[in-house]
């Protein structure tokens, strides 16, 4: 503190970070930069609570039978786990840590279109928080985060309503900074930045925009039926009264599988980010990934029902569910190709980030492949609620989603905090969670197929071994998140000073200072041209004697 | 400078005027009967009242295509979100289902 | 203070045009959410009345066409006070638009005075879900023969089949609906008292109403809603 | 059973053997991806590694031929598996008609059954080798569902409805039977096995009990309850009869007083018994009371099992 007190007090210009050093500088804050880490600080904080719940049922299922936790406790921990990492951390991660900090940036506007409604975001977040682990503290929630009808309508004795609550005003803070996404993005570019010219981030923030926007208010009335069943004695869904419990999952599931794509295409921008930059290369079929990304966050809103094939939905609508998931599958695997192909004769160095968007590549293709496992109608009907299922959305949320935010924060992180992490411990903790990722994932497959049902707290003899290897690796993943969490707070002090453009990375983001100032330029820049112009020389428009070394 | 559009009160009186005529119209229309046409005809002419307010009163008309783009799209959304979810609902029941399979019938495999 | 057009331009727009704009095109892109918030509403209406469409029948019977329509020329005429102010606000008519807010938030109390009527009747004849929910079509046919309407053979076809319970569905999504869409008219309600005070206060004029328009395009919405609710509860198989 | 560690689990019924071959095709492509994916961004790493001497990377082409290639490739692959996932999956949507009907209640937290001769049990279910197996199930409570990972079989089961589950076992042995929906607190503990057997040792176990107490099938529950409640007094084939003639109803159209047309499924039949105004059949005035909350979910079966059989339908 005392070092950054005495930078602050030289000559340097004041830069996001600095120009005001009181509490409530950061609570009433209107800078998006500052908003980015106070959502950064408050992800951590649920990733961590998430993650803890995780760690205690997998130790719990070491073995068959129920010896550290009760049934009720247990699933009351799958519940929170569910909850905080879907509502808390993964739809909120890129989004509202990097989109915020980086969206003005990257097209060179000095903050969002409504800053005051993007501080609001963070409140109501916050809020929507405390509610969610108020329903946790006092006695928690067993529904499962899908709070499937009518258990969770007529039948939990648990803290629903305040669950419910919780999860309905987080997603009013993505939606407003979805809103606030498209306004900047479509009005606040800088001069001479036109659509084509756009970072992919921004392409891949935008989709994201437009899945929030149409996707989340229909989740929150859904839950607000939940509310009004509970609360009011309505039976919306109540089988005695002829409503149809099947009815909720139709309406809970057309914002809960687009949320997948919610989850997956901000990391999508960031892999190619990271894989251009690393290759030093623009990235191949710019337009087409563009495209891909919008193409995605519109068919995903057309294959819902594959999640419910075993249901009693009818077999019809199934068919055409199904028919219409395999077609999210081609935009995406064309987009691995781009990614691949980009690398094709480039000059590639293996920083940390670039780590990331390898295990990002490796781990989401085997995502997505075993996604269609799930799409082919009668191998989902055996799969379907099995450990299979559990693994596939883990290799797709972590291995795709997670991996791309850790590639992202630490990408970014020189630009955020004006510091660099060391690099040796980066590259092996990255090694680490890779390796232990797979190691928990990995035998949760061969589980699901042999018929481990999901959501189980005590279970067949036959499994335990898979389960035992599991746990180990969930040991040590979680002890490359622990290695990450300690370098990481390290270089906040003791770091190596960043410079403004450490990976001589091309995009308005690196012609500005690290950290950049309030207003992010000290005047509004002009771009002349495409982005990724890996084979020009960057374009500074940030005078020399404000670059640090 | 086509954002600032001022209409004139004139139309905002016309529009006010065929709105009270469509509501009294609908009303009148519920209690003739047309079978499951009367359905169509009460959601056709809220439509119709919904567009003279969106283009009217809020000056969709006059405002930026990515604006129309928008409004467009939750139209489009809605009706995707039902008429999805509804055409479950209508394919329940539908007969009839293909042929049992072959095998069923064959002998069994083994004791 | 209000008169120049710069001191509403926030540090971060370039132009009171990119601001306007950008104001604009937000409150649509929420609005596109609210139309998709009611559209899970919507959808469970229309599974289920496609499942059991004579309850629905029955259901709507029991709801007053008369004040239904009335809240329903109310709203509408909300509508039109609500585009005045806004002219008004554009042409610099500042006593005009303060009077058109005014008028505006008035006829949203009247609704929403009708509503309360309205929900107190419901509550008096059982007919609000839960375990008080009661309702006897055969005894409702009867009450409609009295009151001398025609009864043709569809409607008495559905009220001798309609289930009591899928009644109280429909009275479920009834109030769930109309709920929702009062606590819109709530807030709208409020918006009106913050702009009116602004108003007071000179903030708004032919260089700077984006307050005022974009809370126009919300109450605007809300009608929107209504001019569809009406219809879809009030007026089912009358015939 | 087989160890965890081979690729497949047990196979057990006839469906089986058509799911693995699917599963282990959609193996193969995976394979062949993962490593086509891995070999790639590994050969392109160590062949363009950074040099501190290297030439600048050249701007890719802007060039869709690879990216269209690619998806028209992918479509083919994609729509041969939607394809056969579906063909397997619809031929094992309705069982066959001379499957043999076990009815099965769910409830927190256990699987309740009965066979057609009336023998029940509970979290074990015993059937014969080789002969189709229809379950009929609902729940009492929440959404459960059933699954036999030997068999590659599972459904939902919900409160208020009908949903139908067949198989045809191959071998004889013990399977696995779990929930797979999440369904409160004891989820995990509601299943157990189920038995396959020999048709006569099936029958021996049928049996088993019958010989000592007087035990009813669920057709003759349904008939005596059909008399208890006093059903016969309004539908029998009297010419002034109050109510429709069930006999040869169950399967059948039937038509409606509003004009329109239904089948006379196990849907039809619980709501007409449970709520008799709904779709009242044409001719007859509405005067059947109201059954709801005055027979449980069991007895609900077993009437609809007595009214299948007065059309042959049962076995």
């Amino acid at each position: 503190m005392s070092e950054t007190a005495t930078i602050a007090a030289t000559a340097e210009p004041k830069n996001y970070l600095t120009n005001r050093h009181t509490i409530q500088s950061w609570l009433f804050t209107v800078d998006h930069k500052r908003i980015a880490i106070l959502y950064l600080i408050s992800l951590t904080v649920f990733f961590l609570l998430g993650g803890a719940a995780a760690a205690l049922f997998r130790l719990d299922l070491m073995t068959p039978q129920a010896d550290l936790l009760q049934s009720e406790t247990y699933n009351k921990l799958f519940t929170m786990h569910g909850i905080v990492m879907i509502f808390f951390f993964l739809v909120p991660s890129i989004p509202a840590v990097m989109g915020n900090f980086l969206v003005p940036v990257m097209i060179g506007a000095k903050d969002v279109a409504f800053p005051r409604l993007n501080l609001l975001s963070w409140y109501v977040f916050m809020a929507g928080g405390l509610i969610a682990l108020g329903a946790i503290i006092s006695g928690g929630v067993d529904t499962g985060w899908t709070f499937y009808t009518p258990y969770s309508s007529m039948y939990a004795n648990s803290h629903v309503i305040l669950a419910v609550a919780g999860a309905f005003i987080a997603g009013f803070s993505s939606i407003m900074t979805a809103l606030n996404f498209i306004v900047t993005i479509q009005k606040m570019r800088a001069p001479g930045l036109t659509w084509f010219r756009l970072p992919l981030f921004i392409w891949a923030m935008y989709a994201t925009s437009l899945v929030v926007i149409l996707g989340t208010p229909v989740v929150a009335i859904t839950l607000v039926m939940i509310f009004i069943e509970r609360f009011f004695q309505f039976g919306l869904f109540d089988p005695a009264l002829g409503g149809d419990p099947v009815l909720f999952q139709h309406l809970f599931w057309f914002y809960s599988h687009p949320a997948v794509y919610i989850m997956i295409l901000p990391s999508m921008g960031v892999i190619s980010e990271i894989v251009s930059c690393f290759s030093r290369r623009r990235l191949y079929g710019y337009t087409f990934v563009a495209f891909s990304s919008l193409a995605i966050a519109v068919i995903g809103f057309f294959v819902w029902g594959h999640h419910m094939f075993v249901s009693s939905q009818s077999a019809y609508a199934g068919l055409i569910f199904s028919f219409l998931t395999f077609f999210v599958a081609i935009p995406t695997a064309i987009k691995i190709l781009n990614w691949i192909m980009t690398m094709y004769k480039g000059s590639i160095s293996f920083d940390t980030p670039m780590l990331y968007a390898y295990g990002f590549l490796g781990l989401f293709t085997i995502g997505g492949l075993t996604g269609l496992f799930l799409s082919t109608m009668a191998t989902d009907i055996h799969l379907h609620d099995t450990y299979f299922v559990v693994a596939h959305f883990h290799y797709v949320m972590v291995g795709g989603g997670v991996m791309g935010f850790l590639g992202a924060l630490h990408f970014w992180w020189p630009k955020m905090t004006g510091r660099m992490y060391p690099e040796g411990w980066a590259k092996f903790a990255a090694i680490v969670i890779f390796i232990g990722f797979n190691l928990t994932f990995f035998p949760q497959f061969q589980l699901g197929y042999h018929g481990m049902p999901r959501r189980y707290h005590t279970y067949a003899e036959e499994f335990q071994i898979l389960h035992v290897m599991s746990t180990a690796g969930a040991s040590v993943l979680g002890a490359g998140y622990l290695i990450m969490a300690a370098y990481l707070g390290w270089s906040l002090f003791k770091g190596k000073r960043a410079s403004a453009n450490p990976w001589d990375a091309r995009g308005l983001e690196w012609e500005t200072t690290s950290p950049p100032p309030t207003e992010n330029f000290l005047s509004t820049p002009t771009v002349t041209q495409e982005a990724y112009a890996y084979d020009k020389p960057s374009v500074t428009h940030v005078p020399p004697e404000e670059k640090r070394v | 400078m086509s954002e600032h559009h001022v209409m004139p009160i004139r139309v905002y009186l016309t529009i006010i005027a065929i709105l009270m005529a469509l509501t009294v119209a609908t009303v009148w229309v519920a209690f003739l009967d047309f079978g499951y046409l009367n359905t169509v005809i009460a959601v056709g002419i809220a439509v119709i009242k919904a567009l003279l307010v969106v283009m009217y009163f809020m000056h969709l008309k006059y405002a930026a295509p990515i604006t129309r783009l928008f409004a467009g799209a939750g139209a489009v959304f809605f009706v995707i979100l039902i008429a999805i979810t509804l055409s479950d609902y209508r394919s329940r029941d539908w007969f009839p289902f293909p042929e049992p399979w072959e095998q069923a019938h064959e002998a069994p495999a083994s004791h | 203070m209000s008169s120049h057009a710069h001191a509403h331009v926030a540090h971060h727009f370039e132009s009171a045009e990119q601001q306007r704009q950008s104001a604009q095109l937000g409150m649509w892109i929420f609005l596109v959410t609210e139309v998709m918030f009611f559209g899970g509403l919507f959808a469970a209406y229309v599974v289920y009345r496609s499942l059991y469409p004579e309850a629905w029948v029955v259901g709507s019977h029991l709801l007053s066409i008369g004040l239904g329509g009335f809240n329903t020329a109310v709203l509408l005429a909300s509508s039109l006070t609500m585009a005045l102010a806004v002219h008004a606000a554009q042409t610099d008519k500042r006593n005009a638009t303060a009077m058109w807010i005014v008028l505006t938030m008035v006829l949203g109390f009247v609704f929403l005075g009708v509503k309360v009527v309205e929900y107190a009747g419901k509550f008096e004849h059982h007919l609000v879900p839960g375990a008080h929910f009661h309702v006897d079509p055969m005894a409702e046919l009867a009450k409609l023969e009295a009151a001398g309407v025609h009864v043709g053979q569809h409607l008495r076809h559905a009220f001798e089949t309609a289930n009591p319970s899928h009644v109280q569905l429909f009275y479920s999504l009834y109030f769930a609906m109309t709920g929702m869409h009062a606590v819109h008219m709530i807030i709208g309600a409020g918006l009106m008292i913050w702009l009116l005070a602004n108003t007071l206060k000179g903030r708004y004029s032919s260089a700077y109403y984006n307050p005022v328009e974009v809370t126009g395009l919300y109450w605007h919405f809300v009608d929107i809603v209504w001019i569809f609710l009406f219809p879809m509860l009030y007026l089912i198989g009358r015939h | 059973m087989k160890s965890v560690f081979n690729i497949l689990p047990e196979q057990a019924s006839t469906v089986a053997s058509h799911v693995d071959a699917i599963y282990l095709f959609l193996i193969a492509i995976s394979v062949v991806f993962t490593l086509l994916a891995a070999g790639l961004v590994i050969v392109f790493g160590v062949k363009f590694r950074r040099r501190p001497d290297g030439p600048a990377p050249e701007k890719p082409h802007e060039d869709s031929r690879l990216e269209m290639a690619a998806g028209a490739f992918l479509l083919v692959l994609l729509l041969v598996l939607f394809g056969w996932g579906a063909k397997v999956y619809f031929q094992n949507t309705r069982p066959p008609a001379d499957a043999m009907e076990i009815l099965v209640t769910g409830k927190q937290w256990m699987w309740k059954l009965q066979h057609p001769n009336g023998r029940r049990e509970i979290n074990t279910l015993h059937i014969p080798v080789g002969k189709p197996v229809q379950l009929t199930m609902t729940s009492e409570d929440v959404i459960h569902s059933f699954f036999i990972p030997a068999f590659r079989v599972k459904q939902d089961v919900l409160p208020g409805r009908y949903t139908r589950l067949w198989f045809q076992a191959t071998k004889t042995g013990r399977y696995r039977l779990f929930c797979t929906e999440y369904c409160g607190t004891e989820h995990s503990m509601m299943g157990g096995w189920v038995n396959v057997m020999t048709a006569a040792d099936y029958e021996r176990w049928l049996s088993g009990e019958v010989a000592g107490a007087a035990q009813e099938t669920p057709v003759q529950a349904g008939e005596r309850l059909f008399t208890q409640l006093g059903c016969q007094t309004c539908h029998n084939a009297g010419s002034g009869a109050l109510g429709p003639n069930l006999a040869g109803v169950f399967g059948h159209t039937v038509k409606l007083a509003d004009g329109s047309e239904v089948i006379a499924d196990e849907e039809y039949l619980r709501e007409s018994i449970l709520n008799p105004h709904a779709k009242l059949v044409a001719g007859f005035a509405p005067v059947m009371p109201v059954f709801k909350g005055i027979i449980n979910e069991d007895q609900l079966l077993q009437l609809i099992a007595y009214i299948k059989s007065l059309s042959g339908a049962s076995n």
